[in-house]
């Protein structure tokens, strides 16, 4: 068994965007989908600091400290993109515009609660971002993530122990040793990685998993 | 390749559905769609919820559609116009009903559907006719009536050119309610004057984003047509 | 004792319009005011259907229709003059980003409540428009009208008994008699006709009238 | 002649009070109009509120007024960032409160104060800490919360070009908050990089119209006063 590396991730993701999809990728690790989105199709990629169109990573020569994602990096605007304020921004995020986001997070809940944007620890200085607007406005919200912890802890868990983001929003989990879907009825493994089996990772996970694997 | 462009304004309207919820842009004739909205008489989708400033005038655009007896409901801030002669007859024969809410609220209701919120509180027609019956509440001393988004299956829209990707702009005072509408109904429907290649839109003056839109046609302009015939 | 002409209404609202100020001119009556702005002043004329910076009416030869104002009637836009769509023109009105609007009304009553979109006949069409918005949105509201209707009934009264348009919302009156500052404590003359007087206006009116006038 | 243009920043932020609500555009530093919170600090104001999206970084912009302990609160979405040192230290010593507002219902409450609604509900943040204590409400089997708009004495603005009545463009993601927020205060100030002639800023690429606009004041861009020093 071998855990999916980041980029390995990455690339999974950008399988399941389909052409002509309004997407969001939120800061660190979702970032790097964008790499992996196959140049000869149209998807859209939204930043919540007012574009849509964003293109890769310009070269050193050509960096613009006005043009950068919400990770405050460096980036291009595609041919047909545009530019508009943050109302606009919103209304495309909360109004239900944006087709998929993929956010990181601390913890996801088998029902799709999600928490990523505060530790709660008492002396943490807590930021939030776009990330509650993602979570409640766009309409599918895919979480990629590894699956444990550093210490081994399982970041799909029953409930969320971590402050929530939103409630009931994340419909999908990719991580580095299966994809989930998840709804009101508790999560359903739809992939493993090689040598993985759903025993192992009700164990590594401790929450109950629906098999909804497609036949081999 | 994404391309939002449809080859005939037939296709464009092609799954409209009776009952829909229309919006329609313009104030007036500026920015109204009038090939779009013979597009829907040519469709033939009836019983209709016309949401627009006006209500129509003369013998085309929303004033045809209430002389095919079409609509059912027009949620407007002004039907009565000069030759508004079409709406008067159908609402006095009580074929259409009228909602009619102050211009600012249309703005506003249309704005909460394209982002997302639930309602809002507005200062406008607070203690009037037009506010009977709804919710109220005083905050910071000052009076707000609660008002819902008005949301619509269709927005059809009058721009002035676009690209594959739903870019719009938009000309002079046409724009008007072209740009909300747009945000707000499930399927943005436009007829531009000019179709642009990809990137020939400046992006700083792009006012409608594509992903507010998904089809557009290109329309002739009428006074063009009408030189050329 | 003569009535002022429309005319000479227009241009004494215009007196009392200010260098720099934001104005929308309801339409009707109040649209002519814009005829008496002096030329050498920015006066910003913005109109509900997204245009500020309007100016006068074009020759037939340049007529645009998709440059209309509020009334459908052509006009051009000033060097400095911007277009919008009808959120952020109503950001403007409601916003209280306009100035001074100058409506016409059926009715206003000495406390400020406007009548002036619905007769309340049971058979009349009734249309609002923009009418709600700048009445409560502007920082002054101007009414401009004939103080008495055809049949010689004042349209300065007690209470409004036409539908309203908006509550305690008009500072000042400009009839073709006199003019008068609204307030909660009720309405006060402060120009008159020449040969009207305090008492004849109390009597034409029927409403309790306090003198502001300024001394000759 | 109205002519909105001042000749120096100093007189620009001259009526600047203590205790002021002051709206800082910018996201990160895209459009964060540095020179202006520069002359806040010059003029001495203390006790101020700030509203952005950020709470500074580095030593310049916020991060220097944080520095010199002249902010009693800021509202924000995203205090922490790389070397947001100032207001870390600013925070923990208990200098500054701080409101953490989700960016989505930051923009909306500013458009509201702009746009004189009295609340909105909102769906972002509902069911969490953000939240707490807050009014809720079901609509039409969603959830929101209920919002109160944020309204500003001052607006610190920073675009690219502006004319003497002052109509503003930005400048690719610098645009960010500076739109809506110029719709929010009371008194709106802007940097600008290029002043214009009335009439070249084409009026159908206005972004911000003049009305809400109060002065503006030409600053040498950052990177061209660099390059010449």
């Amino acid at each position: 068994m071998e855990r999916m590396s980041r980029e390995a991730m990455a690339a999974r993701v950008a399988r399941d965007i389909p052409e002509g999809a309004y997407v969001n990728l939120g800061i660190g690790l979702p970032t790097r989908i964008a790499n992996y989105l196959p140049q000869d199709k149209d998807v859209f990629l939204q930043s919540e600091n007012g574009i849509l169109g964003m293109g890769p990573a310009p070269d050193d020569d050509d960096i613009d400290w006005d043009l950068i994602n919400a990770g405050k990096q460096p980036v291009t605007l595609l041919s047909g993109g545009s530019f508009f304020h943050h109302g606009d921004s919103f209304t495309m995020m909360r109004g239900g515009h944006i087709d998929i986001c993929v956010l990181g997070a601390f913890q996801v809940s088998v029902c799709g609660d999600l928490a990523n944007w505060h530790t709660g620890a008492p002396d943490a200085i807590p930021a939030v971002g776009g990330a509650m607007d993602l979570a409640i406005g766009a309409k599918q919200v895919f979480v990629m993530m590894d699956l444990l912890t550093k210490t081994g802890e399982s970041k799909l868990v029953p409930a969320c122990t971590y402050p929530l983001t939103g409630l009931a929003c994340v419909s999908r989990v990719y991580s580095d040793l299966a994809i989930f879907d998840l709804g009101p009825d508790g999560a359903r493994v739809i992939e493993m990685v090689d040598g993985m089996t759903l025993d192992t990772l009700r164990e590594l996970t401790g929450v109950p998993l629906e098999s909804a694997l497609l036949p081999a | 390749m994404i391309n939002k462009i449809k080859r005939s304004i037939a296709e464009a309207v092609a799954d409209l559905h009776d009952g829909a919820a229309i919006m329609i842009s313009g104030f007036g004739d500026a920015g109204s769609p009038h090939e779009l909205i013979q597009a829907v008489i040519d469709h033939g989708a009836t019983d209709l919820t016309i949401i627009s400033n006006n209500a129509g005038s003369g013998e085309t655009g929303i004033a045809a559609l209430l002389k095919a007896n079409r609509i059912r409901k027009v949620i407007c801030t002004y039907p009565r116009m000069a030759a508004s002669h079409h709406f008067e007859a159908r609402y006095r024969a009580g074929d259409v009903e009228l909602e009619l809410v102050p211009q600012g609220n249309l703005a506003a209701r249309i704005q909460a559907a394209g982002s997302g919120l639930g309602a809002v509180y507005t200062p406008t027609g607070y203690g009037t006719l037009l506010a009977e019956g709804k919710e109220t509440r005083e905050i910071d001393g000052r009076n707000y009536v609660l008002e819902y988004p008005i949301h619509a299956d269709f927005a059809l829209i009058k721009a002035q050119a676009g690209d594959r990707w739903g870019n719009l702009v938009y000309r002079k005072a046409a724009r008007n309610f072209g740009p909300i509408m747009a945000m707000a109904a499930r399927t943005t429907i436009v007829q531009v004057a000019e179709l642009r290649e990809l990137g020939e839109l400046d992006p700083e003056t792009i006012v409608t984003p594509g992903i507010f839109v998904n089809r557009l046609v290109q329309v002739t302009p009428r006074s063009a047509a009408a030189a050329a015939a």
